[in-house]
């Protein structure tokens, strides 16, 4: 026989003033089950909470309904009250008589009878609640990050620091990211590549730390605390363990022709190649779509002048298999494709280019050694036209409709060290708006104006044409001066947008952690829970969250750690309580259940039953992992049978919250 | 074909690849006939009867068969083998525990249709040339052979087997049936007039659960109809409620795994087109969610387990044409 | 059904409401204080995916005269998938009751975040208001279970 | 001296009927199947043989409420909802569903007595029909039922252009006084030559000739205990048609619904074809197939037979023979576990 106690909150007056407290207290003492109903100014005080104590123990309750604010607010108080009284604190429930009552009516009669209904659906579905114990779930004590850019370097960095074993998934053969291909940045211009590399070689010394370079992740599985992830190491050719970066292959190599990505296709490398100068690891590759002895089977010439052996045209794609207690996502961005804004005539002239590339064509480790010139006749150029929001905040499907967040300052960036180096050219910047929030930012962005006389004009490049005589034609628009320009432009350089990694969309099915519609991931909550996923045990570093600048990226990758580490740190995990089961005596082995399931908390096992006909029988059956269930229900609508059940949100449970609330 | 398929049976006995045959077993008189186990050439000789009545669908009792020990020889009609992929695909089946042998489907002939036209006191049935000759205690009666085919046969969607080990005659193919007519009339209706329309069908309910009980689709340990803990047991319609809540939750329990093989109206003792709802869900599946028959392979998603980011809003059923 | 003093039809209508966005948005909605019918009362669910056609028959049932299920925005489900699922089986499940000739504007499905307070008490507001239209639930109540 | 009616007067015969109590006639569906329904103006007489669902819905319906109690907060109270019936008729019952009556009654009106049955019992006046066109699925006359002469209250006679009607009981007579007008005199020599014609025509029926002979009370052990069961039963798939068109079929299981406010309780048939058939607390004692499947044959063709001298329990309607979704049935049953 239940024994339930009601316990009804004033809030102050703001039940109090529309809700006949008094009333509720009195009608819901009259429902099956209840012993106690009593009313109080704040429940959720100290003396309110003694209050409930008090009851569970005078009264032996057996469940207790608050009717008070809303869940959301003071579940856990109130749990934690009956559970310090020694009641099971999953035996509590609230009707949300303040938010969703007392707050919205305004005629006391009315909304003291929807009070009344709503104690009255709590009180039935705690006559139904079942003592609930959180399990636990042990740690491993590892973590994984996935992407080696700043982000992923920041993040492993610290994680380490602070003890504990990290790897790093990075899927090019070098960890560095976008950053390793930046020239300067903003607002300090200091170098990039100075202040990254040590990060990277720190990565490489740190014995905590474990760089699985040219790798992908294949597949995940398991939960928070207990990751199980396949990675693939992706065949490089070239013996890792054996390989000292010498570099005397890529001098070697006659295959000199490929396009070398790190400087974005501006210039060549060799088909055995080392990415750039600092690489980490500082271990060749082979690019099997360039090696004529992997095509052709004919050259072996690395192979003669490798002094240690190291290069192997046998090594195929690995498979390794390790377990992480956590797993932080830092797989960053890339910039879009721009082959369709045929306006800025991006394909027809190699004096249009993207942002990324002006960088490397300023680089001092850039195809020209860092001196500026144009890439169709290396000459100086005099006039350079900057277009912003190439791609972003744009409403066609070729572009994206966000805000890309850097490609102001960079783009003030550029045209203030262009300025500073080359003071006869002239520089433009066509843009929307500027947009400059963060420390030190406008002052920047003035600076560029003001100090340096770039040209900052608002509008739009309608088009880009090349002329016979090697210029490119800018047409444009100055809206604030209304009026239509020509600019005789010896580069034009795009502000491209950018875009979340292309590896993010497949991941996150893997990891089955959301995105949003831009594939960005989405995090737990947009402003409290910024760098968590809404998956247990899932964390989000960097560009691959939102729209990032380096500092920022920094300081995610540091907040993510942080939330890694404090995960790492425990031994084991409380799980949620109320999760699916599965009633194996109905479970009709069908695996609909398991089609439906976002954690993969499913699997099915076969298991001998005796049947109500006294034989025995294997039957394939359900399982529900409640470590890895979140506890969402869908499995519970996909069965049939209805084996599958959810602890405190059971099918009886709601189905008497329904009954109650039609009675 | 019945004497190919004994022949057939009583060698794959003989070689060992089976030791039971699911088929038919002649009845009392020419229409009655019996799902049954064969395990001796001498059963299948006296007994085994493959015509115009053997419509019931085999595919079910694989379920319970499989359980058993050892090779189940199972002669299936094109419509018969999509239930069979259906619960080979939901694990029901053992598929290694079947050996499969197509034969042509129908259509299959209904007796209720012919005991409709008022003939009676039946003693044989003889099909010549697409007439019927009914020999009676009451005279010959005849009535066209298309008039007396079932409910199930009457919009066939498809000849194909799409699952066999061998065929015995030749495979057809995905037929264009007009399946969805009588749905698309309900649907061109007005709400009252559904109302009335499903009100005065499924108030015949007698909740035998025999639609329930044959259906294919149908294989749950314990029904939650019959599960006191499912808040929803109940025995018989006590309320005009409890006949449309049946019938809801069973259609939409088999929504997406329901093949269309009929069974339901078939086994039906009071004629309500059952399957017209579950050809309603079957249609909204196919025009919202792209096209798709269940049991086709052991593969695909089944439509309510899967889902597109793009898919339509519930507010479309609002917002379509006739009220 | 409820009939209110003044003999007035006053519709029951059952919320199920998504404890991650839309119960936390008629949260959001009393919170600022924007009114809607005592009418509506709301039933917390893990997510929306949890609704199981029973519940909502159920409701019709034992006097509901409409049902809302209100689950986050498509994309934005707090278990990544469960409103997708909702999605489909709302959709089949409501066109169903319309095939057989239950009225429509009973059942509706919306999906209302965490911020959307405004358009919680929007929703109620017009829902209710649809459902007092159409009258009390004749087509799809239990005898039984009406009010005396 | 026995009365007729005109074809031409029956509907007058309805309406005067109907006038004063309910009537239930048999009449043809739009799918071709008869049922009972509720006389009004225009409804025809079926020709049909029997209807789907068997007459005894009319004493012992599928669903009836017992008893309810209102809840109200800590508070129940227990309210007799039971109604006095009003009287109505069944007119065409056949010989066979007439013969139901005769078990139910045995069940039902035996001590304790049914009260609920009971005054459905005593409320009804049945108007029997004499078959004269049988179906090869009917083998009443195994069962020793007179189809040529089905009992009743009253029992009318067809005769092609109207119908004799002969009063069984008291209840009868004041039926047939109170609808004398409208009856008149007619040739009985008619009516004699349509029962030999039925006569007949039943000795030609391919189930004349089962043999009940191997079956009954004394019989219980061999047949509970056959090896013919388990392949009989092989096909059931556990419906329950064939107990749901019975028209002997009994069992029944009590049930409550909660309103919301109260619990009303009632009965509803049961089919010991389901597997939750006789569950209790502890179990169920018959959990495969073929117990429940043989616990129905035994129970029409040893255990009433034992209990009731004799009288099976069965009477060869055939609606199961029609109705079995597999088309397994009693006949094939009885002739499977036949000692020749």
């Amino acid at each position: 026989m239940q024994r339930i106690g009601v316990f009804v909150c004033h809030c102050g007056t703001n039940i109090a003033a529309t809700v006949d407290v008094k009333a509720v207290a009195e009608a819901l003492g009259h429902e099956p089950g209840v012993v106690i109903s009593q009313d109080y100014q704040y429940m959720c005080s100290e003396s309110g909470q003694y209050l409930i104590k008090d009851a569970v123990k005078e009264h032996s309750l057996t469940g207790i309904v608050v009717c008070s604010c809303s869940p959301r607010m003071h579940e856990n108080t109130f749990r934690k009250a009956a559970a310090a009284a020694g009641l099971n604190p999953y035996l509590v429930e609230i009707a949300n008589i303040r938010e969703q009552c007392s707050w919205i009516h305004k005629e006391i009669a009315t909304a003291t009878e929807k009070a009344i209904i709503l104690g009255r659906a709590a009180v039935a579905k705690v006559h139904l609640n079942a003592p609930l114990t959180a399990g636990e779930s042990p740690v491993v004590k590892r973590a994984l990050v996935i992407g080696g850019g700043i982000a992923g370097i920041q993040t492993a960095l610290d994680i380490a620091e602070a003890g504990f074993e990290v790897d790093i998934v990075e899927k090019e053969p070098t960890i560095g990211g976008k950053m390793a291909q930046i020239d300067k940045t903003f607002p300090t211009l200091d170098c990039a590549a100075c202040i990254l590399t040590p990060k990277m070689v720190e990565c490489a010394q740190n014995d905590k730390i474990t760089i699985h370079s040219f790798s992908e992740i294949a597949d995940v599985k398991g939960f928070v605390g207990n990751f199980t992830v396949t990675i693939k190491k992706k065949a490089r050719f070239v013996d890792e363990t054996k390989c000292t970066g010498c570099g005397l292959c890529t001098e070697k190599c006659p295959m000199k022709k490929v396009p070398n990505e790190f400087n974005m296709g501006l210039d060549n490398r060799t088909a055995v190649y080392i990415p750039f100068a600092q690489a980490v690891p500082k271990v060749a590759a082979i690019d099997p779509d360039y090696c004529l002895m992997l095509k052709n089977g004919k050259c072996g010439v690395c192979s003669k002048v490798c002094s240690v052996g190291a290069i192997d045209y046998k090594q195929t794609d690995k498979f390794v298999e390790e377990k992480y207690g956590a797993i932080v996502v830092a797989t960053g961005f890339n910039p879009i494709k721009i082959d369709k804004y045929e306006e800025f005539a991006y394909n027809q002239s190699p004096d249009v280019v993207t942002s990324l590339e002006l960088e490397r064509l300023m680089n001092a480790a850039g195809p020209n050694g860092g001196t500026l010139l144009r890439p169709s006749d290396k000459k100086h150029p005099h006039t350079i036209v900057f277009v912003q929001c190439v791609g972003s905040r744009c409403d066609d499907e070729n572009g994206k409709p966000y805000c890309s967040k850097i490609c102001c300052m960079y783009t003030a960036k550029h045209a203030m060290l262009i300025r500073e180096k080359y003071p006869d050219t002239e520089v433009y910047v066509f843009y929307i708006d500027v947009r400059t929030p963060g420390k030190n930012f406008d002052e920047f962005y003035r600076r560029a104006v003001e100090q340096y006389g770039v040209h900052y004009i608002k509008g739009m490049v309608g088009k880009v044409t090349p002329k016979s005589d090697g210029k490119l034609d800018v047409q444009a628009a100055d809206l604030l001066a209304n009026e239509q320009l020509h600019i005789d432009a010896d580069m034009v350089v795009l502000a491209a947008a950018i875009e979340p990694d292309k590896s993010a969309r497949p991941l996150a099915t893997m990891l089955t952690t959301q995105m949003d519609t831009n594939d960005f991931f989405t995090e737990a909550h947009p402003k409290l829970r910024p760098v968590e996923s809404a998956t247990a045990g899932i964390f989000l570093s960097g560009a691959c969250q939102g729209p990032k600048d380096i500092p920022e990226t920094v300081a995610q990758a540091s907040a993510a750690a942080a939330k890694a580490i404090g995960l790492l740190c425990k031994n084991s995990i409380t799980c949620n309580p109320c999760v699916a089961s599965s009633d194996e005596l109905m479970c009709n082995g069908c695996s609909s259940c398991e089609k439906v399931c976002p954690y993969g908390a499913i699997t099915y096992i076969d298991k001998e039953f005796r049947m109500p006909d006294k034989t025995t029988r294997i039957r394939r059956v359900a399982s529900v992992n409640p470590a890895v269930c979140q506890g969402c229900g869908a499995c519970t609508v996909a069965c049939p049978s209805g084996a599958m059940d959810l602890s405190g949100f059971s099918n009886s449970q709601i189905m008497a919250e329904v009954d109650a609330i039609c009675k | 074909m019945q004497e190919a398929m004994i022949k057939r049976a009583k060698e794959l006995l003989a070689d060992g690849t089976v030791d039971r045959v699911m088929g038919w077993k002649k009845g009392e008189f020419s229409y009655d006939h019996t799902p049954a186990v064969f395990t001796s050439a001498q059963e299948l000789d006296e007994n085994f009867v493959c015509d115009d009545f053997t419509s019931a669908n085999l595919s079910k009792y694989l379920v319970k068969e499989t359980v058993r020990d050892g090779k189940i020889l199972a002669f299936l009609k094109p419509c018969d083998t999509y239930s069979f992929n259906q619960l080979v695909k939901e694990y029901r089946i053992d598929r290694e525990k079947v050996y499969v042998i197509g034969i042509p489907g129908g259509p299959k002939l209904d007796i209720e249709k012919i005991r409709a036209k008022g003939i009676t006191g039946i003693l044989n049935i003889r099909n010549e040339n697409y007439t019927l000759k009914i020999e009676t205690i009451y005279g010959v009666s005849e009535m066209p052979f298309y008039e007396a085919i079932g409910v199930k046969c009457e919009s066939c969607k498809s000849k194909k087997h799409v699952v066999y080990d061998e065929l015995i005659g030749e495979d057809g193919e995905v037929l264009d049936s007009n399946r969805f007519d009588m749905v698309e009339k309900l649907e061109n209706m007005t709400s009252q007039e559904r109302y009335d329309f499903w009100r005065s069908e499924l108030s015949k309910c007698i909740r035998c659960n025999a639609c329930r009980t044959v259906c294919p689709a149908c294989t749950c340990e314990k029904c939650v109809f019959e599960n006191p803990d499912s808040g929803i047991e109940n025995k018989a319609a006590a309320d005009s409620f409890e006949e449309n809540m049946f019938h809801i939750i069973r259609a939409f329990h088999v929504a997406g795994r329901c093949t269309d093989c009929g069974e339901c109206s078939r086994v039906c003792p009071e004629n309500i087109p059952l399957h017209l709802l579950n050809r309603k869900f079957i249609k909204d599946i196919n025009s919202l969610y792209g096209t798709y028959q269940a049991g086709e392979n052991t593969t695909d998603k089944a439509p309510l387990n899967e889902y597109k980011m793009d898919d339509c809003e519930a507010s479309i059923v609002h917002e379509r044409g006739a009220e | 059904m409820q009939v209110n003093n003044n003999n007035e039809f006053q519709p029951l209508i059952v919320a199920f409401c998504c404890n991650w966005c839309s119960y936390a948005g008629a949260d959001l909605s009393g919170t600022n204080r924007l009114n809607y019918p005592t009418n509506v009362k709301i039933i917390r669910v893990p997510c929306s995916c949890r609704v199981n056609p029973m519940f909502i028959l159920r409701a019709f049932q034992r006097g509901a005269d409409g049902v809302i299920l209100c689950g986050c925005h498509p994309g934005d489900c707090h278990y990544t998938s469960g409103n997708y699922f909702t999605r489909r089986r709302m959709t089949l499940l409501f066109s169903m009751l319309d095939f057989l000739g239950i009225e429509r504007d009973r059942t509706r499905v919306e999906w209302v975040s965490a911020a959307e307070g405004a358009k919680f008490a929007a929703t109620m507001n017009e829902f209710t208001e649809a459902v007092r239209k159409l009258g009390p639930n004749r087509r799809l109540e239990d005898l039984r279970c009406r009010k005396q | 001296m026995l009365r007729k009616i005109t074809a031409a007067k029956l509907d007058q015969l309805f309406e005067a009927i109907s006038g004063k109590q309910t009537l239930y006639i048999p009449t043809d569906r739009e799918d071709g199947a008869a049922e009972f329904r509720k006389y009004e103006s225009g409804m025809k007489l079926s020709n049909a043989l029997n209807t789907v669902r068997s007459a005894k819905d009319f004493f012992f319906p599928q669903t009836e409420n017992l008893v309810a109690f209102k809840m109200e907060g800590k508070k129940i109270e227990v309210k007799d909802i039971r109604k006095e019936c009003e009287d109505f008729v069944i007119f065409g019952v056949r010989a066979c569903d007439a013969r139901s009556f005769d078990i139910l009654d045995k069940v039902y009106l035996v001590d304790p007595v049914d009260s609920f049955y009971k005054n459905r019992r005593d409320h009804g006046t049945v108007v029997t029909m004499a078959c004269t066109r049988p179906a090869e699925t009917c083998f009443c006359t195994a069962f020793g039922i007179n189809p040529t002469m089905p009992g009743g209250d009253v029992t009318a006679f067809p005769v092609g252009d109207g119908f004799f009607f002969m009063a069984n009981t008291e209840k009868g007579e004041k039926f047939l006084a109170d609808i004398d007008d409208l009856l008149e005199d007619g040739d009985l020599s008619r009516l004699a030559d349509v029962q030999e014609n039925t006569r007949n025509i039943l000795k030609k029926l391919p189930l004349a000739n089962l043999s009940t002979d191997s079956f009954g009370g004394d019989k219980l052990n061999e047949l509970f205990n056959s090896d013919k069961w388990a392949g009989l039963s092989e096909s059931c798939i556990g419906c329950g048609t064939c107990t749901f068109v019975c028209p002997t079929c009994q069992c029944y299981d009590i049930k409550d619904f909660n309103t919301g406010d109260g619990i009303v309780r009632f009965r509803c048939w049961d089919s010991c074809m389901y597997s939750d058939f006789t569950q209790m607390a502890h179990g169920n004692p018959r959990v495969s197939q073929l117990e429940r499947f043989r616990q129905r044959f035994m129970h029409k063709l040893v255990y009433i037979p034992a209990n009731n001298n004799g009288e099976f329990g069965c009477v060869g309607c055939g609606r199961c023979l029609q109705k079995c979704p597999i088309s397994m049935n009693i006949v094939k049953v009885m002739k499977a576990l036949e000692v020749k």
